[in-house]
Order: C-alpha cells, then structure tokens, then sequence
C-alpha cells in the first residue's frame, strides 16, 4: 500500500492508487452540500430525498467517467450512484445498499451501460433486493455504442453517451410522478434512440496501471474508442476536425434514421481534450448533419461522460420527439448537468 | 492416504497461495487486459483475494462451506467488474456444494469444482472457445476429473489440471473475442492471451503448489 | 495558409491553426441559441440584451481559457465576451464595438485581466469609446495570481482564478441594478479579496507554434504556472495531491488572512486534467482550509479559466462577505456556470 | 542626392520586407516567446505584418501619414497582445508627426521615429533594460541619429541602426525582464532574448536591407 507523501509516478494529481476513488469521493462530499456521500458503500445520494411516492433513479458503473454518475444525481435526475473502483463495476451489495435508500415506495430503475462486468454486478444486486426486499427494481441496459459492428456475436454494444440523456429524460419522467413501467418506458426508448461514436487521440491511463493503456502514435487515432480505453473499429490517420466529425457521424447515421424528428445531440470531451476542440468539433458536426437534413433541437458541448485523462471526444444522437423534448427541458440540478432551477 | 482427502486448512492455504500468484503477475494480468481491456484485471484480481486472505487470516474457517461462502462473499462485493461475480459466484457454488464439512475426499472436491464451472457459465453464459476463463476451468477441471478416473491422487489430478490450465490459457491467444469487454476488438482480440484464462491458470497453479508442499 | 482536410501535426481536434478561433465561435454560436456571436468582430453577445438602465459587463481575452469568458455570458454574468487571438488579447476595434452594443444607458464595466497587452489594447478601446461615444466606462483589473512575488518589479500579479468569481458577483450587482459606480466598487472588491495558485503536471501546446510551450520532465511539476503556460516561481518533483495543495494553499494563506469570514473556494482544472482528480485536489485543499480555521462557504470544482490542454489546476479563495455571498448564490443562467434560473 | 529623402514607396518597401523577415523567422520569434512568454509573437507579428502588407498592396499609400496611419490602425486592430498596441502605435505616431507628405527628408525621418518610440514608452512605459522592445527601439534610433550628425546619408544611417539593434537584441540576453509577460518569471528571464527586441531588430534589418538595394 503506498502512502500519501509517495511521489507518484505518473503525471496525475492523486496521493495513490489505492486511495483515488476514496478521495475523490471525500472532494465531492466537500463540494456539494446538496449530496450525501455514504463513503463506507461508495455511494452518492441526494441529501434531500424525493417525495414519497415517485420513483427513484439509480446508477453507477466504475469510476474515472466523472461527471457521470455522481455528477447527475440530483433534482430531476439520479437518485443514487454507486462508484466502483477504476473503469470496474460497483459490487451488488452496493446496489441493493442504494435501491433501499432510495426507494420512495414506487420502485426504483436501475440504468446500467451495458459491459459484462456491469451488468452481471447490478443482475445480483436485483436478486438480493428482490430477495431481501419487496422493492419493485426495473432495469435499462444502454447500449448505444455503434462502434461495435458485430454486437450479435460480442457482449453487444457498450453503453456509452446516451446514458448522460437518458438518465437527464428518465429522471424527469420520475420528477413528474410516472411510474415504474413508465419510467422504464422512457428509459428504454431513449436507449433505442440514441447512437455514439467516440474518437481517441490519446489514451487514457489507468492509476493502478500507471501507464497508458494503449499506444497510439503521433500521427494515429483511434476510431470507435470505449470510454475505458477498450480498442474502436480502426486506428486511422490523424485527420483535422472536419474529417474526424465525417468519421464519427457517418456511422451513427448509417445505424439509424435520424431525419423526420427533432434531435438531441451531444459532443462530449473525453477528459483530456479542452472546450475549445469541442466546440470546433461541434460546429463541425452541425455542418454534417444539416446537410444530411437533420434537425437538432437540442445541443450539449462539454465533458459529460470521460475516460479519465484520455484525449478525444463522442457524438452522441438522439432521435427525440415531443415528450422527450419536454423531459429534457423539464428542470435538473445535479453538479454535472443543471437548468431551469 | 491421507492425500485421498483435502482439508479446510489445505484449501484455505490454496486460496492465499492464489492471492500470493495474482499478486506477483499483477502487472502481467494488468497487461494482457490493456491490450484488449480496460487495465484493471491485475488490480480487480489483487484487491478481490487480498480481501479473502484477510478474512481468512482474521478467522480461519471451520468448514468448506464457510471458507467459500466467505471467499465468494467477499469477491462479489469488493472486485466489482466482470470478475467479481464470475470467481464470486465460482466459490459461493464451491461452498454451497461442498457444505459445512471440514475435509472433501477426491470425488467431493471434483463435484465442487464441477458446480462452481456451472456458476460461472449461470452467470456468464461463456461458451467454449468464447475467449474467457471458461477456457482455462473447463479443460482443466476435465482433466481433474480424468485424473482421478485414472486413480491418480489428488495432488496429481491439481497437477493435471494445471498443466491442462496452462494449455488451455496459451489457447486463448489464437481465439477471437466472444464474451467480455476483448469482444469488441473483434478480429484485434487474436493474438492475445485473454487476462481472465490468465489468472484461472493461476488459480491451478496455486492448487498444485499448495499440495505438492506436503 | 493550411487548408481544411490537412493532417494536423499534433493531436488536436482542430482544422488548422489559423481557423480554430473562428471554427470554435462557429460551434459556440451553434450550441448556444441563447448567445448571438459577431463573427466578423469575433464577439460573444447575449441574444436577449439586458433590461435597458442596467449596467453591462464585458469582459474578453485571448481564446484558450474557454469556459472563460464567452461561457460566463448570460443573465447574472456578463453581457459580452470578445475573443481574442489563441493566448492574445482581442483589439480595440473590438471592445468598442462590444461597448457600443452592450449599453443600456448605464454605463459599462470592462473586465481586464492583468496582462499588458490586455490593459494595453482594453485601455485604447475606452479611449475610443470615450472619444466616438458618450458612453461611461469603468474599468477592472483583475491581478490576483500570489505567484508572481515580486509584483511590484513586474507587470505586476497576472489576473487568473479570481476573474470567474468577479465576473459572477458583479454580474448580479449589475443585474441588480446598482450604478456603475457601485457595480465597479463589488468587483474591485472581489480583486482585493481573491487569490489564486496554479500548478502545471504538462505544458500546454498553442497551435500556431505545434509544440509544447515548455518542457516538464516526467517527474517534475511548475509551481505558480500562469494560464498561458507562463513558468511560475519553480520547478519541483512532481507530488501527491496532498503535498500538491499545499504547495497551493499555502503561498495565498500567508498573503491574506482569509479567517473570521465565509470564503468562497474555486478548484479549477486547467484543461487536459480530468475532473476525478480535480475532486481529489478539493478534498486535499479543505483539509488545509479547515486545519487553518478557515470557512469555506461555497465551492466550485471544474474547468473554469484553462490553460487550452493544460494538465493541472489551480486554487481560488475569496474572502467573502455576507453582500457577496448574496450576489455569488444570485441566479446566473451561462453555459459556464449557470444556478437559481 | 536621392539618398537624402526617403519616399512612400521606399517607406511601403520597408514594411513590405519587415513583414518577408518576420514570416521568415516566425518560429524563431515564437520559439523566443516560449520561452519567456507565451508561444504567440511570431504569429501576433505575421498576422498584423501580413494585414498591413495585404492592405498596402490593395491601395498603394500616397503619403508618409496615409501610410503609417493605415500600417498602425491594422495592427492595432488585428494583432492585439502586447505587440499590437506597441507596434501599431509606433507607427500611429511615426504617420502623424510625417504629416501627409510624399517624401521625408533625413531629419523629418529621424523625428517621426522618434516620435513613434515617444508612442511606444507612452504606451509601455518601458524603461532601458526592461528587456522589451525599448531595448533595441531607444539604442537603434540614437545610432540613427549620430549617424546622420556624422553626415552619413538615410542607407548608412539605417545600416548603423541596425548595427545597434542586433546589438541591443542580443544585449536583452542578459537583462531581468521588468515589463510584459516576461517579467513575471523573475530571474529566470535571464538567459533568453526578448522576442518584441528580436522582432524590433528585424524592422531594422528591413529598413537597411530596403534602402541598400537601390
Ligand atoms: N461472460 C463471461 N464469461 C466468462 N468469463 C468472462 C465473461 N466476461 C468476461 N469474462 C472474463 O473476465 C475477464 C475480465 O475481468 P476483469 O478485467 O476483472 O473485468 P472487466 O472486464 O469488467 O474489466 C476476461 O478476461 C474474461 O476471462
Ligand atoms: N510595457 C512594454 N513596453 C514595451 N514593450 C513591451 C512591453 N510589454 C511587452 N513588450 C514587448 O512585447 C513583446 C511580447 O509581444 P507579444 O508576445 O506579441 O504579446 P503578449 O506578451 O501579449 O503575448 C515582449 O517581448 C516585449 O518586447
Ligand atoms: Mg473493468
Ligand atoms: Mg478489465
Ligand atoms: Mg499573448
Ligand atoms: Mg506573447
């Protein structure tokens, strides 16, 4: 176990490996007064809960994606996430700790991106609150990431950006009183109708590793990047802004028809690339789509779902309509994603 | 002889010997899951059975049962990932199997073994060839069992197993991706060993090293 | 001058050096419909002026510190942003240009940050402004950053951290409807009472010159870096976030008693680090805080005021007062920061 | 002789070649600042340079103020930084004490000058050994004018000037920087040349380099 005064070995700015999640978790429970950090499970619950009645949002997946999901619990959206270890599922304890907690009575959705270990850790989770509890659990594997071409014969696609706007629309379908098969239903439209690429510069590196995950040489990236690092569909050319937008939308189009209804889409960073990329990225990506005569009604620039310090970025699309439109406007006040409050 | 029967404390000392290899190869398994993972499978490893070893060593178990219970218990809720539930519910179905008895004979151990490859592909669903630790567990416990068929003892069958753990490990180099997180590499994920059959081995490893001790 | 589908020589996702600013206006002005962006002037308006007999604010820089400070143009904060070159001062023209559009009759604050070229090229643009328009201006300079020691053989402390929480506070005393007079007073006030530190685990890359501004060893940080990759007091090796902030803190500790009143905290990542490590900074920096008996009333965790893909962070405190604190917890509505609304 | 006066066509050549020398060495000046500063002097000075000679080629000045006017208002308006304001003032001034003229006499030269580093100390308040644009502005001009005291002609007295800004160029090497970005390092700006000097030395490489090729 290394100790605080260690010099580290890699360019980051954490007293250990060992302590980071433990840590950051202590800098989020300073920081807002509006969130109740359980620091003995790891996990981050509103401090006000929501009214009797209402159903309740949990989330949670391995930490280094910040702000998600710690970062969208709050008013109009998460009730709960449970932080893993780095890039690694939370455990099913944790789980069944939070759907307790935040069980308002109406049950409680569990939003889980969609990798093995995920989705196994939040399966046993359900089982012991079934099994413990008579509390009523729905769940949405997101699956989003259309990078993975083959998904019939894989895990299936990883769950990626479009669990930032499902969460922010499933947690207003829950502020507004519907109930669990209702939430869900949201929720699992969402999912169906939301499409990510992401793109790779650099890699990220995983503390306890302390080395890049993967090397990518100066004039390389990598197209179809995981937010875990996991290898995309191609390393390619490094190419300027305008082409990596073509190489990212491109595939999203093709997987789905996105013309004929209003549009959410988000350009989120990866962690280790600056705002002002994103927005050139965005303005890029605009151009694309309005050629392709797609409306978007909505836009979000801004890193919402990271890869630790990777460089790069996602574009993630939602085919939206007006019940969802209203959602995503409804009012949130969480630390990541916040209007309307 | 007394190797016809394997004792809580031998497969307690298995268990730490286990901890003692993840850890040595922790940045082996952590690299063989940079190259078509997310890096963590050393360290997933390590914080799961040092967890184990501490509960051990805090209060040794009186029975097979207890001992794996505790053991599943505690890597399904400190491991998290993939791995977790899939070595978790690995010795949760040991022990259950097992039962509260303080030594298993040869046959008693292979019908645990046997119930914990069931957990793991209950909760994986990993098929032969799928590129996963179910590639290592299944030939080894296969030859396990042909060990004992042939009246080898129970040290002997670990070793067998082992040697069957090793092939099977070394197999998985030449697999494209099926299950977990290197099945999105697709074709990129051949040509490299996958981390989980990595520390399976391991696993076998530890089983014949503990035994062949005495 | 590069053309669009060239390949870039580093690894960003840009067009090419010459476009990024424009490129990056053009994503603004896509993203924000509540912004209006002057291309040709390259000034970031809101859409909606300010209720007529208000004072307005504006501020401006060179471009590469985004959110700062187009992101903090909204209700509650400022009413313009003009944009300069990457890291360079925007002109004169601009800020006239800016003044003559943002008045409501009640005058105009611009917001400098200590630098001589923004003082320069703001103090001609009042000059203009004087000389082509009635209009009253009352100028800020913002010179808040503790590692520049001797301040008074230099150009004196650089405006940093501190301008964020200016632009905020007096953004709501504006809104409000003080006098410029008064308005001008709130923000001098923030200045006196703000200090900031900022420390570099990497150099930034301006794009134009394609290489790292300097170079830091593997193993060694920069202490008192400035937003433009400027060096600061000294190079160091590298250390734990525990260590780091302390080497923060206590440079602004012993140049202002910041006890016996509420503070407000900022933990600001300079642009390539990632908010996990960001959050463990906080936690690092309040145990100092509480150890000197010091009251943090309010904290803000994120990229703020960066340094384009700079990895590191630096720490803001404001001694606050209960006038303050009122106007930081006024409603702001920006793509930066936005609370209340 | 003609070497008595200097006209706006020379004067629009001068420009035009300052900006040749600093798109030549932009990653010098660039690389200067990087060091001291902040990685933007040499693209600060090619794009007011380039504004200024774009502009000149589109409608050729018809005298000393229209076109120094015209150079100072671009740069004041496309540079920004602290190099925009300093520069375009110097030529503000340098215009506006020339007067609409078509030619300038050595003297009238001479004090339009300096003028313009009356602009530029107005606007800087830069003193001698600052380590700025002064250094090599101040020593430059006085070789400019004991030269022509001396009797040389405007070529010989440009080439002096610029013999006394490479020297002051240099000469800021060793200066501790007290003025713009660079002083903000302390003694650590010791040991590198200031770029505004670098790129100052180059105006008077361009005017000698004009004036000797006739
Ligand atoms: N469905 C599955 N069935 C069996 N084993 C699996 C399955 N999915 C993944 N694994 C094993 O888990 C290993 C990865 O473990 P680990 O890296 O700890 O978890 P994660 O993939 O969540 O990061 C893989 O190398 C593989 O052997
Ligand atoms: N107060 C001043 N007086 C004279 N020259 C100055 C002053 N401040 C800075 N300079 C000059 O400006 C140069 C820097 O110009 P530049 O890099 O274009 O602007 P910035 O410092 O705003 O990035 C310095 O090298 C120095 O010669
Ligand atoms: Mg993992
Ligand atoms: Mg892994
Ligand atoms: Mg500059
Ligand atoms: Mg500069």
């Amino acid at each position: 176990m290394k100790v605080n005064q260690e010099v580290p070995d890699m360019k980051k700015l954490i007293n250990s490996p060992e302590t980071v999640l433990a840590d950051s978790l202590a800098g989020v429970a300073a920081a807002h007064p509006d969130l109740r950090v359980d620091h003995a499970n790891r996990i981050i619950f509103r401090a006000t809960p929501k009214a009797a009645g209402k159903v309740a949002l949990l989330s949670g997946g391995g930490t280094g994606h910040e702000p998600l999901h710690g970062g969208f619990v709050g008013e109009g959206m998460l009730d709960a996430a449970c932080a893993g270890a780095i890039f690694t599922s939370p455990t099913p304890d944790q789980m069944l700790e939070a759907t307790k907690v935040v069980d308002r009575g109406a049950g409680v959705l569990h939003i889980v991106k969609n990798y093995t270990g995920d989705v196994m850790n939040f399966e046993i989770g359900a089982e012991l609150a079934a099994a413990e509890t008579g509390i009523k659990v729905a769940v949405v594997v997101v699956n989003d990431d259309v990078a993975v071409e083959d998904s019939s014969f894989t895990a299936g696609r990883r769950g990626v950006g479009t669990t930032v706007l499902l969460e922010k629309i499933a947690g207003a379908a829950a502020e507004e009183g519907r109930d669990l098969a209702a939430v869900a239903a949201v929720a699992q439209k969402v999912n169906e109708s939301g499409r990510s690429m992401g793109v790779a510069l650099t890699s990220c590196t995983v503390p306890s590793a302390g080395k890049p995950t993967f090397v990518l040489p100066d004039d390389e990236m990598e197209i179809g990047v995981g937010i875990h690092g996991e290898p995309g569909r191609r390393r390619v050319p490094l190419a300027g802004a305008a082409e990596v937008a073509r190489q990212l939308v491109e595939p999203i189009l093709s997987d789905l028809d996105f013309t004929g209804a209003p549009t959410i889409v988000m350009l989120n960073g990866l962690g280790g690339t600056p705002l002002i990329e994103l927005y050139v990225m965005y303005a890029e990506v605009r151009k694309i789509l309005d050629a392709a005569g797609i409306t978007v009604a909505r836009s979000l620039v801004g890193n919402y779902i990271t890869a630790l310090d990777m460089a790069g970025c996602s574009v993630t699309i939602l085919k939206a309509d007006d019940d969802l439109l209203r959602l995503w406007d409804a009012p949130v006040n969480t630390s990541g994603l916040r209007w309307g409050i | 002889m007394t190797n016809e029967t394997i004792s809580v404390d031998q497969l307690s000392g298995w268990l730490t010997r286990f901890n003692d290899l993840v850890t040595e190869q922790v940045s082996y398994l952590t690299e063989l899951d940079s190259a078509i993972g997310d890096a963590d499978h050393g360290s997933n490893m390590t914080r799961g059975m040092s967890a184990v070893v501490e509960k051990i060593q805090a209060s040794p178990a009186g029975t097979v049962d207890e001992l794996f219970t505790g053991a599943g218990m505690t890597l399904v809720t400190s491991v998290g990932g993939a791995s977790g539930p899939l070595y978790g519910t690995f010795f949760l179905r040991i022990g259950a199997t097992a039962g509260p008895v303080g030594t298993l004979d040869a046959p008693g151990l292979a019908s645990a073994l046997r119930a914990g490859l069931g957990g793991v592909v209950a909760r994986g669903k990993a098929e032969v060839g799928d590129k996963t630790m179910f590639d290592v567990l299944a030939p080894a416990l296969d030859a396990f069992d042909a060990a004992l068929a042939g009246s080898s003892d129970i040290p002997s069958a670990a070793r067998a197993a082992y040697s069957a753990a090793q092939t099977g490990r070394d197999a998985t180099q030449a697999l494209l991706a099926r299950k977990g997180r290197a099945s999105y590499l697709g074709e990129r994920s051949i040509g490299h060993i996958d981390p989980g059959a990595a520390s399976t081995s391991l696993l076998f490893q530890a089983l014949a090293e503990t035994l062949g001790k005495e």
